[in-house]
């Protein structure tokens, strides 16, 4: 085995089982991989915005394509950094403000159009037919059970979710309905997550036993 | 030898759980330590003695795979690498089976990535997956990698009219222009195929919102299962198919395996990692179990 | 003048990009506002960088408790950012690019940064492990239900619900433990899904517009009137 | 149904059933072949595509052309159509894309507005290429406006206006009902457990940057938040991961210690940045949660696997957590491991609610007209299209319809 890769196994391994030893609570060999990961992560990420944003976006945008709209956004970063004086800090509010309106407005459009308008349109579907232009009751049973869950479904869990009205009475049926639909959904979610959590794990345990140790082939 | 230590770590684990169990039951907290010894005993044994099951495809993990398999030879593949080292061991196979699947059919594949650790595991796949098995692909003409760009779903915004608005060059530095690959391609709108391997943000999700919808372009995901459910409401309308976890890239290399004899000997993370997962799944259920039990008793012996 | 102009900032950029998607000319706008921002993240970082310095210099200099661990991050920090400017030992020089095979940047993140994330995601497993024991109980009716759903699911990823079903005659497979799994991810699952879903967007749509009419202005540390 | 949605409607009603009927074509034909393998392939030359139409593409910047043709007879005996281009019928054609046969339209997205384009259509059997004639001469042109996303804009137009109607309602003194939601009012409580318990209070507001929504709404309730500690005199610590993040819950902190009088109180320590990366940062916060013991933990904003690290390790000193996000994959952990978690949208209400002002509650009002109005789509639009579907009503067939023009994204 080369020098270099044997360094890089034994350091991996002294990082992962110093992290894993966090389980059995707080020690100094954690506390030595938190600060080494928190510095070198650190620096990592801004090296990485440097060079990509800084660098490539631009000063190249700028300096060789000509793009000079990209002025503005270094004047609202160059804002940013009157943070540092007290007396004039408060502009480094405009940068901000042109973030959130930004975000704002980008967000609001987007969620709006893939998640409300397609969602909406994609639960309107025949219950009977298997798809629209069918034969009638060309469907199975269980796939009209199932279309009438998902529209109904998405129906009182909407319910839930009402602010407005008092959760009562019929309305308070329906949303109790919902919260069901959701809790479901969260069920799904975790039992579905366990696998991937697992996976991890046995990344790092193959790490550990196979490249560290040598004890699988 | 391997029998034996199988058999007394299994007696093992189904002996700790006893023990669990009977603690649980008579009222007596059990210490967290000793949830995560067995955890990490569950993972580590079918590990070392290396248990397999076999898989077979289930249609949304089919509908990804034959997408790929009837693409006319030529095509052109994109596989964005929108995730880091953290994820990879979940989605990395999905990663390499998609590279080796469309090699093999001939395509051509574009690597690209919308998280910066994305770019190097990408480049990792060029070295381990393509170099060493596919010595007489050629890089500019049957594959290249374009490389990360920071902007999240800025990125997609910008590459859905035009690739060069964002990417001059590829990682090596070659001009976009000078390279065989990017000949009458312009923007995502020209790909055959888009497929996402990731689980976070900007992932699939953005994919979908960003370049497929938008631009009309068959996507498929490849997500680490913690996002998987929520990426099923996209399919089948805004996703061709979904691999969901190291279990879609067991089905998926199961696959390949069955009607690809070239591939009979190529590795296969995923069904390797379904041992280990089937076991912790099991003892995970035995917590549940164990932890909702000692709930009832105690519940019973207050009244 | 401090309070009004950011804003009508906010208010202007929010109107103007919501208004860009219906005029084809003007819908580039967001890729470059997007550009922006990722400039003002990069100036951003100089503060928050210069936080992290002056933290843990400050905790050095007064020598509080586990100062020494505050001397590794510096050093990392440091280290990484010469690593990353200044290209050491990129076989290509300063003109290629960061991260290639064999520069220090690239080494010190394979050998130091891959291992302490994938291990810190690691810990997760675990604590899986400690919340199905202790928090996944059949408290009440909506409890139970979540935890029936996630048994169901998670026997339907092991070949034990397989077994345990398999008994099941073809005219009722959809009670074997795999197909009652997957109808659950895209039946019920997706109408959860789908409701979470509308109700996120409108949630953003009505947050986005108070911040862009100005009723909500706490981020910019103005007080709401 | 308004008359401008009738050619859109009718086009597109036009276009699928087009492709429809010429893919069960295909499909059927399809059939057959197999049997007919042996004919002899040498004599036979198939038919190339006729009919080749070259139309701007609608609404967009000039960057889009449609090409439709008919299909050649030989259709199934093609593995592939290519679509070559060629501008002015000057320079050579190129292949600018290619579809699987069945199909009789590709829109090429890479011209320039204002260039005219000729284009032909190669049908490709046998790996030769069968042309058909040139079609004619297209020049695609900007336009200003998309009415393809007329009704994006009609019904965003509603939501909004309905928001932005009962905000003004609601400033004009009018009184609005909202119910409870259980996890903010135990924001009150958890901080007074702090304060008992002399013991800080932990608020993590996701790892994303200002860049994502429910930042802000992190952000925004960390406003609230900081009011009522800087009444209480409590410790409030705040690691971020995200220096945009830092400067902002700085700026909001402070300001709620200078309207609760107390501008001496507050201190930029408060809020400090780890790292930008995901579980360097958990590291961190995982290693000041055990080493602090704070009292209370509040995580509002993104959060993607970190979720139940913090939740757990949160758990294990004793820490009341309330937790809020719009992460759907997060919240079944946050709803298992913590005491109160605001689901989704509730984030988003949660500040407007908590702040009480009217005019935020305003919106919240406005909010659920959109709610309404997704419900109603659903509602009607489930019915009308089961009833026309299964008995062919003619009412209900128009009402499917304008339901599905009024939630179908064009492009």
């Amino acid at each position: 085995m080369e020098m270099a890769e044997l360094i890089g196994i034994w350091l991996g391994a002294f990082l992962t089982l110093g992290i894993i030893s966090f389980l059995y609570g707080d020690n100094p060999w954690y506390k030595l991989c938190e600060a080494i990961f928190v510095g070198s992560s650190a620096g990592y990420w801004f090296i990485t915005l440097f060079w990509d944003n800084i660098y490539s976006k631009f000063y190249v945008g700028v300096t060789q394509d000509g793009n000079y709209m990209l002025l503005i956004g270094g004047v609202l970063g160059f804002l940013m950094l009157m943070r540092l004086f007290s007396k004039i800090g408060w502009i480094s509010r405009w940068p901000l403000a042109f973030v959130v309106g930004a975000i704002a407005g980008f967000y609001l459009i987007n969620y709006f159009s893939s998640n409300v308008m397609f969602q909406v349109n994609a639960t309107i579907m025949p219950l009977f037919g298997s798809g629209y232009g069918d034969p009638i009751f060309s469907a199975s049973f269980g796939s009209v059970i199932n279309k009438i869950i998902i529209a109904g479904g998405t129906f009182t869990g909407l319910v839930y979710f009402f602010f407005s009205k008092e959760h009562k009475g019929a309305f308070g049926a329906t949303a109790k309905v919902g919260i069901w639909v959701i809790m479901i959904t969260f069920g799904a979610s975790f039992g579905y997550t366990v696998m991937s959590r697992m996976s991890l794990l046995i990344g790092r345990m193959d790490f550990i036993f196979g490249d560290w140790l040598g004890l699988i082939k | 030898m391997t029998n034996i230590g199988l058999i007394l770590s299994i007696a093992a684990i189904i002996g700790g759980l006893l023990w669990l169990t009977i603690r649980s039951l008579s009222g007596r907290e059990v210490e967290r330590r000793i949830i995560f010894l067995f955890i990490g005993i569950a993972v580590s044994v079918p590990l070392l003695f290396d248990i397999t099951f076999s898989e077979k495809a289930t249609p949304i993990v089919k509908g990804v795979y034959d997408k790929v398999d009837n693409l006319p030879s030529g095509s052109v593949i994109l596989i964005s690498f929108d995730y880091g080292p953290s994820m990879a061991p979940e989605v990395e196979p999905m990663s390499n089976a998609f590279i080796r699947h469309s090699l093999a059919k001939d395509h051509k594949v574009i690597i690209m990535g919308l998280w910066a650790t994305g770019q190097s595991l990408g480049a990792s796949a060029v070295e381990n997956v393509i170099k060493k098995e596919f010595p007489n692909k050629i890089d500019g003409v049957d594959y290249i990698n374009i490389g990360y760009k920071a902007g999240n779903q800025g990125v997609l915004n910008v590459i859905i009219t035009d690739f060069r608005k964002m990417y001059a060059t590829d990682v090596n530095g070659v001009d976009l222009d000078s390279v065989q690959i990017f000949q009458g391609i312009r923007s995502l709108k020209d790909m055959d195929l888009m497929i996402s391997v990731g689980g976070g943000f900007p992932g699939i999700k953005e994919w979908v919102l960003f370049a497929a919808d938008p631009g009309n372009i068959p996507l498929a995901g490849a997500s680490a299962a913690v996002s998987t459910p929520l990426l099923y409401p996209y399919y089948p309308m805004q996703l061709i198919g979904l691999l969901g976890g190291i279990k879609g890239a067991a089905e998926y290399e199961s696959e390949m395996k069955k009607n690809y004899p070239q591939f009979a000997d190529m590795p296969t993370p995923g069904i390797e990692m379904m041992g280990p997962q089937t076991l912790a799944h099991m003892v995970v259920m035995a917590f549940i179990v164990i932890g909702n039990l000692s709930f009832f008793f105690a519940k019973r012996r207050k009244e | 003048m401090k309070k009004q102009v950011p804003v009508v900032i906010t208010f202007i950029v929010g109107t103007v990009l919501i208004l860009s998607v219906f005029f084809p000319p003007a819908e580039r706008l967001g890729e470059d506002f997007s550009i922006f921002f990722d400039i003002i993240a990069v100036f951003a970082f100089f503060l928050g960088g210069g936080n992290l310095i002056r933290i843990h210099t400050s905790k050095i200099y007064n020598k509080r408790q586990d100062w020494g661990f505050s001397v590794v991050t510096i050093c990392g920090f440091g280290l990484m950012l010469m690593a990353g400017l200044f290209k050491l030992w990129n076989p290509g020089g300063i003109a290629a690019d960061v991260a290639a095979t064999g520069s220090l940047f690239q080494l010190m993140y394979d050998w130091i940064f891959n291992p302490l994330g994938a291990s810190m995601y690691a810990l997760l497993a675990f604590y899986v492990a400690s919340a199905s024991y202790r928090a996944f109980r059949a408290k009440n009716i909506d409890a139970t239900i979540l935890l029936i759903a996630a048994f169901v699911i998670l026997l339907g990823r092991t070949p034990l619900g397989m077994y345990a079903t398999s008994w099941i005659p073809e005219s009722f497979s959809i009670m074997q433990i795999p197909n009652l799994a997957i109808w659950i991810m895209v039946s019920p699952n997706l109408a959860g899904q789908r409701a979470i879903m509308i109700g996120i967007a409108l949630g953003v749509v009505s947050m986005s517009l108070r911040l862009i009419l100005g009723v909500e202005r706490t981020y910019l540390g103005v007080d709401n009137d | 149904m308004p008359d401008y949605f009738k050619p859109f409607r009718f086009i597109s009603i036009f276009t699928i059933s087009i492709i429809l009927i010429f893919s069960f074509s295909f499909l059927a034909i399809g059939q057959d072949t197999e049997e007919e393998i042996g004919y002899s392939i040498n004599d036979f030359s198939p038919a190339a595509a006729t009919d080749v139409v070259a139309i701007d593409h609608v609404y967009d910047r000039g960057d889009g052309v449609d090409v439709t043709w008919t299909l050649s007879a030989d259709d199934n005996k093609f593995s592939e159509y290519l679509i070559f281009r060629s501008e002015n019928g000057s320079s050579d054609f190129v292949e600018v894309g290619l579809v699987l046969p069945g199909f009789n339209s590709y829109t090429d997205k890479s011209v320039e507005s204002g260039q005219s384009y000729i284009y032909k259509i190669g049908a490709v059997y046998d790996g030769k290429i069968v042309e058909s004639e040139l079609s004619n001469i297209v020049v695609p042109d900007t336009e200003f406006i998309n009415w393809n996303l007329l009704n994006l804009f009609i019904i965003g137009l509603l939501i909004a206006g309905a928001v932005i109607y009962f905000i003004a309602h609601a400033k004009a003194g009018k009184k609005l009902f909202i119910r409870k939601i259980a996890g903010l009012d135990a924001v009150d409580e958890a901080i007074g457990r702090a304060t008992e318990m002399g013991r800080p209070i932990l608020f993590i507001p996701g790892i994303n940057d200002m860049d994502d929504v429910q930042t802000i709404a992190g952000i925004t309730l960390l406003g609230r938040v900081a009011k009522v500690v800087a009444d209480y005199d409590i410790k409030i610590n705040m690691p971020v991961a995200r220096s945009l993040v830092m400067t902002t819950a700085r700026e909001t902190i402070r300001e709620a210690y200078i309207s609760a009088g107390r501008p001496d109180a507050y201190n930029d320590d408060m809020v400090r940045y780890i790292t930008d990366e995901q579980f360097g940062y958990v590291a961190a916060v995982d290693g000041i949660m055990v080493r602090e013991k704070p009292a209370t933990c509040f995580y509002l904003g993104a959060f993607f696997a970190e979720s139940l690290i913090l939740a757990e390790t949160g758990n294990s000193i004793g820490a009341i957590q309330i937790a809020g996000t719009a992460m759907p994959a997060q919240l079944p952990f946050f709803v298992a491991a913590c005491d109160y978690t605001l689901i989704g949208e509730e984030l988003f209400a949660a500040s407007a609610y908590l702040s009480g002002e009217p005019k935020q509650l305003g919106s919240l009002k406005g909010q659920d007209v959109g709610k309404l109005i997704a419900m109603i789509a659903i509602l009607l639009g489930v019915i009308s299209v089961t009833i026309s579907d299964a008995w062919g009503v003619t009412f209900f067939d128009s009402l499917y319809d304008i339901m599905r023009s009024m939630f179908t994204i064009r492009n």
